[in-house]
């Protein structure tokens, strides 16, 4: 390893007074205030300002965007979730419980489901192995990044919420047709 | 069949007893030879092919299962051949797989998906429908069978044949349609029905009890013994969250084989029972320990002049019963008793004693309950409540003024303590054969909970400053083994995981 | 009596509502402005713009719990805040901040308000040395060493407006820029070292060592919180608005404007006043304006600045100004 | 009015100093010196003198007091620590140093007539024409050698504290 010496720069005169950079300090900044002054009156075109109004604008999550973990439906409105607990495995923070249980009925050819669906969003740190580990295609993470309640109880999600939340994806399984 | 044979494995030579097959033999040379169908307690069926091995001088290659070593043979297990016709079999075995792993209870502990991952070559190129076939078969209450998972491998055909005398399945149809059946009304009958499911490698068949209640990998595993009977079967506990799960049977040749009865391995759901007691009961108000025993030792002071009687259970390690036996001199009480359930035995595995340490509370001095009790009034009755079977009559219990009660639900009793399950502590039983045995403690049922051992040694000391309790079990074990001659030059790790036999009591085996 | 009760009420109006509102204001500005200057927005949600936004912030310090710890020294660390207060609000009663309006027309005038927020000190140090807080003691002592050292190059950066107007009345001063032009035409060097010695007396930025953040977690208030608290943040914006009232009174024209004669009478009156405050307006502007400009001092280079560049400075300029003078006395 | 108002003052001033001389607590004591110097303030700008008034409160109380305040707050002592400074002997050769600086005092005065002048009868006194005008002008030589006393008693201090640092 080689060592570099590195000169401390000498200050010129102009700059050990101070007072230009002083002034070209303060030009900056009121530049930026005036920047946002204008932005005010024509929000759409705005330039400089950066902040966003958040309840009336929102952010554009693109898709990878990891958000709150939902289950979803496969086109024909059918669970997909077969309760394989392979999420609740890999959850690191050990946010996911689940309770399997079996059909009553044989009329189907899927014969495990989740009868409780359960994700504690204050322990889920959104890391996405859940998505990774599923096998069946079950679980996304969603853009819903809002999450506020007023009661700790509220944070449980569970198989009700977890469903509204994730909708209807495409399914290229289709485990319910055939097997 | 005698003396030893020289073999080569893989270029290893190694000296095996002589008779053995290549599978077995492979293992002196740290070797493992994939199998399926091949169990070393029955029979060789020799049909899943993955166990093929090259032997030096032979053109085709072998099935390790049912080829027998011989002196100087050479063979390969993990040779580029071998290695080419296993990637083979697991494809054509693979074929018609519905790859279910995900809602399959065998997945985690299935020979498929460990030999596809060893063995496999991880494609298929097999591009056609896969055959269909019936799922979700019932076969009685406590088997469920899946017909595409099967690789028929007849291992649960010949068991039931050769073992438990019932040859009840049997293989239907050709080629690809081939699939198990069961005789008559497609029920099994066998009181040992469920070593198929243990006997399975992969999932077709499955436990009616344990389906879905867990993947395998999230469970907490005790090597412990069974205690429905005498035999005491070596067991492995499945538990999750201090829940017992399931019971498999363990290996042990000098007990049980492989194999359990399904009453034993379906005799936990008292364990889980939620309304069991876990606090314990003064006067029918739950109450601390420290005050329980207080209570206790007030009434066992207060009966010494009018007697007291102690019933003892079988349900109770010896290390329990020997801290009883502590207090019980150190009380001077000689009315020692126990109740033993008895009920209905087989030549295989169940036995007629439906406890598991009558023989040990016999050891321990205490006396087997005649019909007839005493005609006494006591006192105070010490009386520790078995799990199940028949209970103390009601006019024993009436006979004695106070009761202090030990027992899994409330009772209604002066003082009433929790029990706590097999499952939940550490101590030795005697089994059947005078074979002493360990019980591995598996779970906590409630933190609140005091293992009784603990609570007749705090009821000692309060008693007598003077006494010591041991801490672990072995160390109780280890102050019984010093106190009785039965016992003597027995330690905690001399048992071992399969149990001892008890030399000194003399018994016969 | 009519004067004493006019004065009392002219004290009320001024100390009561005048500069709270200027420091409630004041309060709104700073985050506006700081947050426009950082391209953000700043609070805009609490009434039109977010001007209501000082009620909330009040509002808030009103209700929060007023927690006094249990290690402090009970008397002076509840006395500590007022003692701030005091003293900021007293400064400003000789500012006239329109034509007659000063509270106090003292011919010592300017010297009274740099005696009286000499004074202003004793509430920092004292908060902090009563916190009994490592942190807080820190700032205390900082606060105390800093006035110090910046008040000789404050009161030493006005004598020569005395010696060009040869009156300590700040009416006087006034009324001889209206004649001869703003002073600070003839004083700027004296005036930039005034401004610079307001900042540091006034701890802002970048002189606000007594509660660096990041050195210090909060300074002297560490400990403070809820209306002492508020105390605090009240007296550091009153005494920037009189450090800046007395920057315009002494070098920017006071409340008259150059070549413009104001009429006489009330409204003459309430012109002057809204001329000052909009002067002095500025001022309090390029306060915030410096602070979300320039970095926070190191201390040494604090007491560096204080001692070997503006006290000389000052007095080299005290000499200049002194034989300016001279020279031209003898010239008439 | 102007009488009650001097009463308050003088029972603030001599208070203000018994308090500061009694106080175990250093920070104590220098705050309620402090107090003792505004109220001087105050009975100057009762006499009219508002000069002198402001450069008391500036100098004694907003410049001297603070580096006294800095300086205690910084040494932080504690009661232990005094107890050692504080025994009564010293209580007692205090107590006669002070009376007998309080004589001189008095015997000074009382020569000079300076007792004999009634208050506010010089018109404007403390004014700051009145103040400078005989500093500067009329005592301009001893007010230097002062001047240069206390600077030398600077350069002197400053030396010994260096010289202890090395």
């Amino acid at each position: 390893m080689k060592t570099r010496i590195v000169k401390r720069p000498q200050l010129s005169v102009g700059e050990r007074i101070y007072f230009a950079t002083v002034v070209k300090g303060l030009l900056l900044t009121i530049k930026h205030f005036f920047g946002v002054c204008r932005d005010l009156f024509d929000w759409k075109n705005k330039k400089t300002a950066i902040t966003m109004q958040y309840p009336e604008e929102r952010w554009d999550f693109k898709d990878n965007f990891r958000g709150a973990p939902a289950l979803v439906m496969d086109q024909f409105g059918r669970e997909k979730c077969v309760a394989c607990q392979m999420c609740e495995f890999v959850c690191p923070p050990k946010a996911i419980t689940i309770w399997p249980a079996e059909f009553a009925t044989k009329d189907n050819n899927v014969e495990k489901f989740p009868d409780r669906f359960e994700i504690d969003m204050l322990r889920c740190i959104y890391c996405g192995f859940c998505e990774e580990a599923c096998p069946e295609e079950a679980i996304f993470l969603v853009k819903e990044a809002e999450l506020v309640h007023t009661d700790k109880k509220d944070f449980i999600h569970d198989k009700g919420k977890l469903y509204e939340m994730g909708g209807i994806r495409e399914d290229r399984i289709l485990k319910w047709q055939h097997k | 069949m005698s003396g030893t044979v020289n073999v080569t494995v893989d270029g290893k030579q190694v000296a095996v007893p002589g008779g053995l097959n290549l599978i077995e033999a492979a293992r002196y040379a740290g070797k493992s030879v994939p199998h399926y169908c091949y169990h070393p307690r029955l029979s060789v069926a020799g049909n899943c092919r993955i166990c093929l091995v090259e032997i030096q001088g032979q053109g085709k290659l072998q099935i390790a299962c049912n080829t027998r070593v011989t002196e100087g043979m050479s063979y390969f297990t993990d040779n580029e051949r071998v290695r080419k016709a296993r990637e083979g079999i697991m494809e054509l075995l693979l074929i018609n797989h519905p790859l279910d792993c995900p809602i399959c209870d065998q997945a985690g502990e299935c020979k498929l998906q460990e030999y596809a991952v060893e063995h496999g070559s991880g494609i298929t190129r097999y591009a056609f429908e896969k055959v269909r076939k019936p799922k979700n078969v019932s076969w009685g209450d406590k088997v469920v069978f899946d017909s595409e998972r099967c690789i028929l491998c007849t291992r649960c055909v010949r068991f039931l044949d050769e073992v438990a005398g019932t040859p009840e399945v049997g293989l239907d149809m050709r080629g690809e349609k081939c699939t198990l059946v069961v005789k008559g009304d497609g029920k099994l009958t066998s009181p040992y029905q469920m070593n198929v499911i243990d006997l399975c490698p992969v999932g077709a068949l499955t436990s009616r009890d344990f389906r879905f209640k867990s993947r395998v990998w999230f469970m907490h595993f005790t090597d412990t013994v069974c205690t429905s009977c005498a035999r005491g079967c070596n067991v492995t506990v499945g538990s999750r969250g201090d829940r017992v799960l399931r019971m498999v049977p363990r290996a042990n040749p000098d007990v049980n084989h492989n194999w359990m009865c399904d009453h034993g391995r379906l005799h936990y759901a008292f364990v889980n029972d939620e309304t069991r007691l876990t606090v314990p009961r003064v006067a029918g108000k739950g109450a601390p320990y420290a005050a329980a025993i207080a209570r206790a030792k007030a009434i066992l002071e207060g009966a010494r002049g009018q007697g007291i009687l102690a019933v003892a259970s079988p349900f109770m390690t010896n290390e329990e019963l020997f801290a009883m036996k502590e207090l019980l001199d150190r009380l001077g009480v000689e009315d020692r008793f126990f109740l033993k359930p008895m009920g209905e035995g087989d030549d295989l595995l169940v036995h007629p004693e439906k406890c598991p340490n009558a023989r040990g509370a016999a050891l321990l001095g205490f006396a087997e309950a005649a019909a007839e009790w005493p005609s006494k009034e006591y006192g105070a009755l010490l009386h520790f409540a078995p799990h199940e079977g028949a209970d103390l009559p009601e006019e024993a219990l009436k006979r004695a003024k106070r009761r202090i009660l030990f027992s899994l639900k409330e009772r209604e009793a002066d003082v009433c303590f929790p029990l706590t399950t097999w499952i939940e502590k550490d101590g030795t039983v005697v089994s059947a054969g005078d074979r002493l045995q360990r019980l591995t403690k598996g779970i906590t049922f409630e933190p609140t909970l005091v293992t009784e051992r603990t609570v007749l040694d705090r009821l000692h000391a309060s008693l007598d400053a003077s006494h010591r309790p041991p801490d672990t079990a072995a160390q109780a074990l280890a102050r019984l083994a010093a106190a009785l001659p039965a016992f003597a030059g027995v330690t905690w790790t001399r048992i071992g995981p399969l149990g001892m036999k008890l030399e000194a009591t003399g018994a016969p085996a | 009596m009519t004067y004493v009760l006019g004065k009392l009420l002219h004290i009320v109006i001024v100390a009561g509502a005048v500069l709270p509102g200027v420091g409630a204001v004041m309060v709104w500005a700073e985050r506006r402005v700081s947050a426009f200057m950082q391209d953000r927005l700043g609070p805009n949600r609490v009434g039109p713009a977010g001007l209501l936004q000082p009620v909330a912030d009040l509002l808030k310090f009103i209700f929060k719990e007023d927690v006094i710890p249990g290690h402090v020294n009970k008397t002076l660390y509840v006395l500590a805040p007022v003692m701030s207060l005091v003293p900021a609000l007293v400064a400003f009663c000789v500012v006239p901040y329109a034509r007659g309006m000063a509270i106090a027309d003292v011919n010592v005038g300017i010297l009274l308000v740099f005696a009286i927020s000499s004074i202003a000190v004793y509430g920092i140090s004292i908060g902090g040395w009563a916190s009994n807080n490592k942190y807080s003691l820190l700032g205390g002592v900082r606060a105390s060493a800093q006035m110090i050292s910046y008040e000789l190059a404050l009161g030493l950066s006005v004598v020569p407006v005395f010696l060009i107007v040869g009156d300590l009345n700040m009416e006087a001063i006034v009324r001889w820029q209206k004649e001869n032009g703003w002073l600070v035409f003839w004083l700027f060097p004296a005036w930039v070292i005034f401004l610079i010695s307001s900042y540091a007396e006034t701890n802002r930025l970048p002189f606000d060592l007594p509660e660096a953040e990041t050195e210090l977690v909060a300074g002297y208030h560490t400990e403070y919180s809820s209306m002492k608290f508020a105390l605090f943040f009240l007296a550091e914006y009153i005494h920037m608005t009189t450090a800046s009232a007395l920057s315009v009174a002494l070098f920017f024209g006071g409340y008259e404007l150059p070549f413009v004669t104001l009429p006489q009478g009330v409204w003459g009156t309430v012109l002057s006043g809204l001329i000052f405050f909009a002067k002095m307006s500025f001022f309090l502007f390029l306060f915030i304006w410096v602070r979300w400009t320039l970095p926070r001092f190191r201390y040494d280079q604090l007491m560096k600045l204080g001692w070997k560049i503006l006290l000389p400075a000052s007095l080299a300029i005290i000499v200049l100004t002194a034989g300016g003078v001279a020279l031209r006395e003898t010239l008439k | 009015m102007t009488t009650l108002f001097f009463w308050i003052f003088a029972v603030v001033v001599a208070g203000s100093a018994l308090l500061a001389i009694t106080r175990r607590n250093g920070v104590a004591a220098a705050l309620w010196a402090a107090s003792s110097f505004i109220g001087i303030a105050g009975v100057f700008v009762l006499l009219g003198a508002y000069f002198l008034a402001v450069v008391e409160v500036l100098v004694y109380a907003g410049a001297i007091m603070v580096l006294f305040l800095f300086v205690i707050m910084l040494l932080n002592l504690r009661e232990a620590d005094l107890k050692v400074v504080q025994g009564p002997r010293m209580h007692v050769g205090g107590a006669i140093l002070g009376a007998l600086f309080l004589a001189a005092l008095v015997w000074t005065c009382r020569r000079s007539g300076l007792f004999d002048v009634p208050v506010g009868a010089g018109g404007p006194i403390g004014e700051t024409g009145t103040v400078a005008a005989p500093l500067f002008r009329d005592y301009v030589l001893p007010f230097e050698i002062v001047s240069f006393l206390l600077l030398a008693a600077m350069v002197g201090a400053v030396l010994l504290t260096k010289r202890r640092l090395s």
